[in-house]
């Protein structure tokens, strides 16, 4: 993809985390709406996928998150008893106090998963919360652990293939 | 054993159970596994004793419910956990099965080895339930044993002592030997789905090849659903031909039901389970 | 290295919908040499590629004496069908093959021949349908009945008319009793009964039958009462297969593998297999 | 005397072997110390050589036909697709210490990869590889290799074959030329044997007692595609395929594509196994095999009827791994021999 | 699949700090991308334009556009789709500008990100379905539960409105708790004045069928399409018959139960119409005091009756109706304050001695005491000795803004009642003397502040800023001890009444009936409403809408007003005959559902169900979800729960959400 300046790829140098965030449609994105409508300047790191409930967030989402090569992952959505759907992100909540502690016990730390309530009146929350997570991945480093893990799957150079 | 014998006799000749899942001795006559006795002749077959590790309620949802009659079924305290979980999750109604409880005095963790303090699976060590809680029927009985220190519980401190990176290299290593075989999905007692999420295709959240990636999602899933669902039979770790010591995913996830939510799965049939239902109070702190 | 598992790439050049679910891609090999050298029979299959999806199953649809380019019809059924179903004329799929067995046409020839296919079972037949046809003298009586569930279901609706008209041909078209349209003017009515009312003479003629299990089953018994050896009744099988060269191991039926000893089967050697397909 | 070149060399030997292999850019693979598992090494201390070891929890087919292997790789651009061959990494190696019943299977699945279609993927893997087969002293109530035409010390498959001898020294036989070849390589690890150095040999291990008798086995299947026992037998089978995956001999896989990032990817070939329900359901549902006894109906009759229909041989080599790690102790072998006892009583 | 991509600059906004040509740039190249373009402004028509044209030119099936927020222009874009032939639900908008030209300042950045998020919505649209709208059909009918005062007003707009409505009312009338009030505040006009021809006209509408004396049994279905069954409670009166003449009434011989209406102050016959202007005017027997049926003597009624009215063996009736719209409108009850409620942390206020001491009464009790129709006839009487209290007391938030003993909410009506009491008082016993323990005045409404003011002020009711810790009996008098907080010194008030403004609570069946409903309700067990701001009168479950008390304490004016709203909402949604709603629902794959019903238990919609799966025999094979599109609102919960991913989410669907995650698997 050489068609837009160079430098950026070369800039690449530099470790800049990749962050994935799932955020539901209602509150988090609107949020995120909010503060680009107030032009709250945010780092570019983060990637948004927006579901319309953090109910509808599957633990494999960040699973596959992490093995596309995600640093962070960053999941949103509404405030307990503000959920658009009632309740989806109550059950949300549940399923990631059990997924939270899989992650730990596997090796994966915290500071990978980030987890918060960005309502969508807060747009400044949000460029707090996606700061934060960008910064803490950022100290941590490239996600190694898993980017090993996902090695296996590397498309071989063009000169490594004896190509067809 | 006559007694076993007895009464699963009765339970086919008054057809008050179509068939009965119990445990028969191999021809060698050393170590037992799973039967399915259809008629009283068949049921003279039956034993139980120390190598009786199966947990059989894994049959209660892989063969298909007779017509007439309910499934017999021989179960430890230990298995009736399963048999009530099943009922929590609508898999089963209690008027299905007909529940031959055997009181027991522990199982063998290697059927080769005499049984002993030293050849204790995790569940016997754990075990609060040497008389089955609940029951139609009730044979044997119950002789106390030497409890050891779990093997389990141990690796979980070891593991906890670990720093993240450590974890992670320590489980990368064990789930790079997984061969993908699914033994221990089959085996489970509560993996009833007809098609596993690792058999979805479209799309192929994970992916079925042996390579660590797909091992790692895997295994991740496979504990992850069963999180508030296991009762900790152990099987899983026991069929795995790799020797994965699932039990420490499985068992870190009980915990978390036990110290977050107060919760037993297959405990009590009535009682709402944990994948499901919320707490409005339930640990918020993580979130920011 | 020889890698047998490696696909030719091919590029759709027309995507024909039959019916709701039953689409034909036209191909041809991107490569001209390889299109040029690429031989096969009727009645073999090939696998078909989507790169990202995965591979699968179906005969080639086109007569191998049509060899401008290869045709498959296929039923929008699982992963792969349904990521097909949204391909485009240009797109690149992969294509590996010719596989398996095929009709004998060489065999044929100097015969009548009868073709009964239901639904989708018409691609298999088609080819040989075309082959026959393209070496038209070469055969005595030829006659078709091709059935579908319903008006909509039923493929190829503009060859179907293209035989109709060809004199040389005997053509019966017909769907199931309430599949019919308002101006329907085929027949009405099970393959089996339609079979029994127009088959020709079993004297030296060869049966194709191809098509839903419960049509082959109810054809077979009408085509033994009309005389058919159970030698020169010619069917194919459809079991799940990945490698399609006999390595994989899951289309044996028994100890044969669909694969390389079929897709094309006499009824005589159905009914020695055991009943796994 | 010997039709076979025989050859003497020392445990001490095998171990400097070691050295100058991984010096000169072989694989090495052997046992883990544990005995579990083969792994790969690189140092000569390493190196596991014991006749009474419990044969691998896995067996040594995964050098030939590895669990996952790619088959090639894909990148989708706006104009089509390219496809690559995957990297050419084979080396060459050596597998150390092979069990006669894992070494046996080699050349029994080479018959499946390459009547007509040759898949140089195991092809070029098994050339690749030298097989040192040892002769093998462990026997347990699992094993019945002596069952299936083979012995202890039968040296199908194998390159070089050891047997122990005294005072740590082991007898090696050059089995095929490659194994030949390979001691000529290497000959400052392997001196040319005399006939005292061949009395040294250790006495030949008993093996299991025979079980069943193949052929008998196959009569019996090829009249009984129904029977009762099927149920018997598969009734309680959980289709776990763990027996499959264990199996030196069994060969089935699936071939499915896989992302290796935005719009590219591999396609592998991974094992797969007949018990599984869905190893031959149709896409359109319905499933030849749909049931438990039926698939292992089709286990039993592929080992012991197809393949010895159509290859020749008898898929299986008494390893008895299936039956070691079989979660409901389903035994092959007692099985073999329950039909062997039915077709008796029809002889 | 044919992609078109359109970047639009949206003048500076935008392409001020993404490079909205090298973007288009980009995206050309990317798989399935047909055509890739930049506009200054795509939204406007010739943006629009420019997309119908490329859609037509290039024959494109989808479309993606990287823009402003969905939330902004989704439908617009949709629409121009659709005008040129594509499904609009093969649309996907890129939010280019509020999620990344303005929160960014770095081009080359933006434009990475720019480029990231569209390669996600070209993976994401390459798998979109082409949907259309889910269109169900309207029944015009409303049902109405409760038959207060805000029931009556939400029931006689919406019939008047030319639709027909079902009004169910579980006591023998409808006027609910307005019908005991005596006067109101704050024009002091009779309650059963206004209110009685209201109810009169809800018994003549002929668009209004009223099932007093029933309750809602059960609901099933969905907006437009409820089928509601209401269980009719045996009178044993028939009503078909009786011409309300009320012999019956006064000869029953057993004289003396308890009257509610009364809030107990007075007793009433077995037999009883509730009272004089009841609607409709048909008396109820209470089998619970009757002798027929305690001992099965007596029958006096029935000997009386020239009807032949009277039937002792009436049993319950169940009728279904088929309903459009549910007003809810079940309203409130008070705090009963001399016991600890059952289930509750509620600790009571045994201290002031309600239920103990006669002449200590509630807010209601005092209404029908004030009241000209009540048992005192409008003479204020204490009801120990029917003397005429001197001294009276009234005690405000008794339960209310007290989280220790009672609730934290304000009830919002007792500062403007309680003034109202005091100033009844204060008309009717000259020389009376009235106190009133506040914790502040909480006057907000149009003249409601003047009115308190006049109670103080003309009245001389005397306000005491403060709490009363004890109430205890001393020589026939009320002790009231408490704290004047202003003053900072304790009071001591030797008072003959006490008068209590208890907490207005919510219904005790008000969460089985929200569960019924399928409506959330809060702690306190009021009916909760979609958007406290925004949509104050409709719940998250579609076609049904809340008015009055049962959402919130609440006074007449706003239970009226917002009886108005939800009439409103109702006509609403009767003006079209069909529904039109996005087709984001769940749907189950029956070849592989396990039936562990997970799903359901997650669906805060109750829009999972089940289904037996039976084969040719009709034997049944399994027991699988199946999804209520009606009722699904495409959370996606159900989708994220299910272990074998056997119900997926049509719009957010898993190989949508995969194939973006994927698109992302390339270096950022
Ligand atoms: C010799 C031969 C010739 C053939 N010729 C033809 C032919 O000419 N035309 C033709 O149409 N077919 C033909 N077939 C059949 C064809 O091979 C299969 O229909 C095809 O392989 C299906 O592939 P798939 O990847 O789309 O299905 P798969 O994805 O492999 O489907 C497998 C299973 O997945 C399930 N599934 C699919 N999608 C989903 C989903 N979204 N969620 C959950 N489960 C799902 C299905 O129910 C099915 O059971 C032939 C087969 C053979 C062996
Ligand atoms: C002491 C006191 C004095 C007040 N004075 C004034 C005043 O002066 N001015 C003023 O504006 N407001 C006053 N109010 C407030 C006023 O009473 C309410 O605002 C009003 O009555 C609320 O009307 P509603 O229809 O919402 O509820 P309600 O009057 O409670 O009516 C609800 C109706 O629904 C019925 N119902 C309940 N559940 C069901 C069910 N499950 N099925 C069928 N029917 C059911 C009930 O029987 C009842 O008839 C006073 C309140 C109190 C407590
Ligand atoms: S996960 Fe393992 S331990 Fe838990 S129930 Fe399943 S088999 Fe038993
Ligand atoms: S049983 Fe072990 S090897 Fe097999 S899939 Fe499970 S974890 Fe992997
Ligand atoms: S290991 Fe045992 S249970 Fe598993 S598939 Fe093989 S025979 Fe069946
Ligand atoms: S079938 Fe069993 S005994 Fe035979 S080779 Fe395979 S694993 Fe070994
Ligand atoms: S959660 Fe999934 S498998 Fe379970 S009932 Fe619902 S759709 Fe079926
Ligand atoms: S998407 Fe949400 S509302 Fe719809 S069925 Fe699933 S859980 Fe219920």
């Amino acid at each position: 993809m050489n068609f837009i300046n160079d430098d950026i790829f070369m800039a690449e140098e530099k470790f800049e985390p990749k962050i994935t965030c799932f955020v539901c449609n209602w509150c988090t994105y609107t949020g995120a709406d909010l503060a680009g409508t107030s032009r709250l300047k945010q780092q570019t790191n983060a990637r948004l996928i927006r579901v319309p409930c953090t109910g509808r967030i599957d633990p494999v989402f960040i699973i596959k998150a992490f093995e596309s090569g995600a640093d962070g992952v960053l999941v949103s959505g509404c405030h307990p008893a503000d959920c658009h759907y009632n309740t989806g992100n109550y059950h949300a909540r549940r399923r990631w106090i059990f997924f939270r502690e899989l992650l730990k016990q596997v090796g994966i730390p915290e500071s990978r998963l980030h987890f918060s309530w960005v309502s969508a009146s807060e747009g400044k929350k949000w460029v707090d919360v996606v700061n934060g997570v960008i910064d803490t991945v950022r100290k941590e480093g490239p996600f190694e652990d898993y980017h090993k893990v996902n090695t296996e799957f590397a498309f071989p150079e063009p000169e490594e293939a004896v190509c067809s | 054993m006559q007694e076993l014998i007895q009464a699963a006799q009765a339970a086919l000749t008054s057809k008050e159970a179509a068939f009965i899942i119990g445990y028969a001795l191999t021809p060698d006559g050393k170590k037992t596994r799973p039967f399915i006795a259809r008629t009283p002749d068949e049921a003279a077959k039956l034993v139980f004793n120390h190598t009786c590790a199966h947990n059989l309620a894994v049959y209660l949802t892989r063969i298909a419910k007779p017509k007439e009659g309910k499934m017999g079924i021989v179960a430890k305290g230990c298995d009736t956990r399963a048999i009530v979980a099943l009922i929590q999750e609508n898999k089963i109604t209690r008027d299905q099965v007909y529940i031959i409880g055997v009181n027991c005095s522990g199982v063998t963790a290697d059927v080769t080895l005499p049984f002993g303090a030293d050849n204790l699976p995790s569940k016997c060590i754990m075990c609060q339930v040497q008389v089955p809680p609940v029951s139609d029927v009730l044979v044997g009985t119950a002789a106390p044993y030497d409890k050891p220190k779990d093997a389990v519980t141990e690796r979980m401190q070891l593991l906890e002592a670990m720093n993240e990176h450590e974890r992670f290299a320590f489980w990368a290593s064990e789930f790079e030997k997984c061969i993908k075989c699914y033994a221990c999905r089959q085996t489970c007692p509560m993996c009833y789905c007809e098609q596993c999420i690792v058999d979805k295709t479209v799309p192929r959240w994970i992916e079925s090849s042996a390579s660590l990636r797909g091992n790692f999602s895997w295994n991740m899933i496979r504990a992850f659903h069963l999180a508030g669902r296991c009762i900790g039979c152990g099987e899983c770790e026991r069929a795995c031909p790799m020797d994965i010591p699932l039990m420490l995913l499985n068992r870190k996830m009980g915990m978390v039901a036990m110290q977050q939510f107060n919760y037993r799965h297959g405990v009590n049939p009535e009682e709402p389970t944990l994948v499901g239902s919320y707490n409005m109070q339930d640990n918020n702190e993580f979130f920011k | 290295m020889e890698n047998i598992y490696k696909p030719e790439l091919v590029e759709i050049l027309d995507v024909i919908d039959e019916t709701p679910d039953i689409i034909t891609f036209k191909l041809k090999f991107k490569d001209p040499e390889y299109h040029k050298e690429f031989n096969f029979l009727a009645g073999q299959f090939a696998e078909y590629s989507v790169f990202g999806e995965g591979e699968c199953t179906f005969c080639i649809a086109s007569s191998p004496t049509r060899p401008d380019f290869l045709e498959c019809s296929f039923k929008a059924a699982g992963k792969v069908t349904n990521a097909m179903r949204r391909l485009q004329t240009g797109d690149t799929m992969g294509l590996r093959g010719p596989y398996g067995n095929y009709f004998p046409v060489e065999e044929m020839k100097g015969k009548s021949v009868v073709f009964i296919a239901g639904g989708i079972g018409l691609a298999p037949v088609r080819c040989v349908i075309w082959n026959v046809l393209d070496l038209r003298d070469q055969f005595k009586d030829v006659t078709i009945v091709y059935g579908a569930r319903s008006v909509a279901d039923l493929v190829y609706k503009r060859e179907l008319e293209e035989w109709k008209q060809m004199p040389s041909v005997k053509t019966v078209v017909t769907v199931d009793p309430g599949g019919e349209t308002p101006d329907w003017n085929g027949e009405i009515g099970f393959v089996p009964s339609i079979v029994e009312k127009v088959a020709p003479n079993a004297e030296n003629t060869v049966a194709v039958i191809c098509g839903p299990p419960i049509m082959i089953k109810y054809t077979m018994p009408v085509l033994e009462k009309l005389g058919f050896k159970e030698e020169n009744v010619i069917t194919t099988l459809e079991n799940r297969m990945k490698c399609g060269v006999g390595k994989c191991g899951r289309c044996n039926v028994g100890n044969v593998y669909v694969c390389k000893d079929g897709p094309v089967f006499t009824y005589k050697q159905l009914k020695e297999l055991p009943e796994e397909y | 005397m010997q039709a076979m070149k025989q050859f003497i060399t020392t445990d001490e030997k095998l171990r400097q072997l070691v050295h100058a292999l991984s010096k000169n850019a072989w694989n090495i693979i052997s046992a883990g110390k544990e005995g579990t598992n083969f792994i790969y090494i690189n140092d000569g201390k390493d190196l596991v050589i014991n006749a009474d070891s419990k044969p691998t929890k896995l067996s040594a087919k995964e050098f030939f036909f590895p669990k996952t292997e790619p088959l090639f790789f894909y990148k989708k651009n706006h104009d089509g697709v390219d496809l690559l061959d995957p990297k050419d990494v084979l080396r060459k190696t050596v597998l150390f210490g092979v069990k006669p019943c894992d070494a046996a299977a080699v050349p029994v699945m080479g018959k499946v990869f390459n009547w007509d279609y040759k898949d140089e993927f195991f092809n070029r893997r098994v050339e690749q590889t030298v097989i040192i087969g040892m002769a093998c002293s462990y026997s347990d109530v699992y094993c019945f290799c002596t069952s299936t035409g083979l012995s202890p010390e039968s040296s199908k498959g194998s390159d070089v074959f050891l047997k122990p001898a005294q005072n740590s020294s082991y007898i090696a036989e050059a089995v095929t030329p490659k194994g030949e070849a390979f001691v000529v390589e290497f000959s400052s690890f392997f001196d040319a044997a005399n006939e005292n150095d061949v009395k040294l040999l250790l006495n030949s291990p008993k093996g299991p007692e025979k079980k069943f008798d193949a052929n008998q086995v196959k009569q019996w299947l090829d009249g009984h595609f129904e029977d009762p026992l099927w149920n018997e037998v598969g009734e309680t089978c959980l289709g776990c395929a763990q027996c499959a995956f264990t199996c030196p001999t069994c060969h089935c896989f699936d071939i499915v594509d896989e992302s290796c990032g935005y719009n590219c990817g591999r396609r592998v070939k991974n094992w797969d196994g007949c018990q599984f329900g869905l190893f031959t359901k149709h896409a359109s549902g319905h499933n030849p095999r749909g049931h438990q006894p039926e698939r292992y109906r089709q286990r039993i009759s592929h080992k012991f009827k197809y393949y010895q229909d159509k290859f020749g041989e008898i898929l299986c080599t008494g390893c008895g791994r299936c039956t070691r790690g079989c979660p409901v102790g389903i035994d092959i072998a007692e099985i073999a021999q329950e039909i062997n006892k039915r077709n008796s009583v029809l002889v | 699949m044919k992609i078109g991509v359109f970047i639009c600059y949206c003048g500076e906004n935008i392409g001020r700090t993404v490079d909205c040509a090298a973007v288009a740039k980009a995206t050309a190249m990317l798989p399935g991308v047909a055509h890739s373009e930049d506009y200054k402004y795509m939204c406007s028509d010739p943006g629009q334009n420019l997309i119908k044209q490329a859609i037509l030119d290039k024959k494109l099936d989808a479309i993606v556009v990287g823009s402003c927020s969905p939330h902004m222009h989704e439908k617009t874009f949709r629409k121009a789709a659709a005008a040129a032939g594509v499904n609009p639900y093969m649309v996907e908008i890129v939010n280019l500008r509020e999620h990344c030209s303005w929160i960014h300042d770095d081009i080359p950045s933006a434009t990475k990100k720019a480029i990231d998020l569209m390669r996600i919505a070209i993976e994401k649209v390459k798998r979109n379905d082409p949907l259309t709208p889910i269109r169900v059909p309207v029944t015009k009918r409303a049902l109405v539960i409760g038959g207060g005062i805000s029931g009556i007003q939400a029931a006689l707009d919406v019939a008047n409105a030319g639709y027909e409505v079902v009004l169910v009312e579980k006591e023998p009338s409808i006027g609910g708790h307005m019908s005991q009030l005596s006067e109101t505040f704050p024009t002091l006009d009779c309650s059963q004045c206004i209110l009685t021809p209201r109810m009169v006209e809800v018994y003549q509408h002929p668009k209004i069928k009223l099932y007093a004396y029933s309750e809602v049994s059960n609901v099933e279905g969905f907006i437009g399409n409820f089928s509601v069954t209401i269980r009719r409670k045996a009178r044993g009166v028939r009503d078909e018959v009786c011409t309300g003449c009320g012999l019956c009434v006064q000869k029953c011989p057993i004289k003396k139960a308890q009257n509610s209406f009364e809030e107990g102050m007075a007793i009433r016959p077995a037999m009883y119409v509730p009272f004089p202007q009841a609607v409709p005017n048909i008396p109820v027997i209470d089998r619970e005091v009757c002798t027929y049926y305690k001992n099965g003597k007596c029958q006096m009624c029935k000997k009386v009756c020239g009807r032949d009215a009277i039937d002792f063996e009436q049993q319950d009736t169940f009728v279904t109706e088929a309903i459009g719209a549910i007003i809810v409108a079940t309203g409130y009850k008070l705090y009963t304050i001399d016991k600890k409620p059952e289930n509750s942390l509620i600790k009571g206020y045994g201290e002031y001695g309600y239920g103990m001491y006669k002449d200590v009464v509630n807010g209601l009790q005092f209404e029908r005491i004030a009241s000209a129709s009540g048992p005192t006839n409008g003479e204020i009487l204490r009801p120990s000795d029917k003397s005429e209290p001197k001294k009276i007391v009234f005690i405000q938030c008794v339960g209310s803004r007290d989280e220790a003993k009672g609730f934290t909410y304000c009830s919002k009506i007792c500062c403007m009642y309680t003034a109202k009491h005091a100033m009844l008082y204060k008309h009717k016993v000259h020389d009376g003397e009235a106190y009133v323990f506040y914790m502040d005045i909480r006057s907000g409404g149009k003249m409601y502040e003047e009115f308190v003011r006049r109670a103080i002020e003309e009245d001389g009711v005397k306000y005491i800023r403060g709490r009363v810790s004890k109430i205890y009996e001393d020589d026939g008098k009320l002790v009231v001890k408490g704290e004047d907080t202003i003053a900072g010194m304790p009071v001591t008030i030797n008072a003959d009444m006490v008068v209590l403004a208890t907490a207005m609570i919510a219904q005790s069946e008000a969460p089985q009936l929200a569960q019924m409903l399928g409506v959330p309700y809060d702690t306190y067990g009021f009916l909760q409403e979609v958007h406290p701001k925004l949509r104050p009168v409709e719940t998250s479950t579609g076609g049904i809408f809340l008015a009055g008390a049962c959402h919130s304490p609440r006074d007449i004016p706003e239970c009226v007003a917002m009886a108005s709203a939800a009439a409103a909402k109702t006509m609403v949604l009767f003006g079209s005959d069909m529904l039109e709603r996005e087709p984001v629902v769940a749907k189950v794959h029956a070849d592989t559902c396990a039936g562990c019903f997970y799903c359901q238990k997650v669906c805060a919609y109750s829009a999972i169900e089940r289904k037996e799966i039976r084969n040719r025999q009709g034997e049944l094979i399994k027991t699988i979800a199946y999804v209520n599109e009606g009722l699904c609102q495409g959370c996606g919960t159900c989708n994220a729960t299910c272990p074998s991913k056997s119900v997926e989410l049509i719009g957010f669907n898993d190989e949508q959400i995969f194939n973006e995650i994927l698109a992302l698997d390339e270096v950022f």
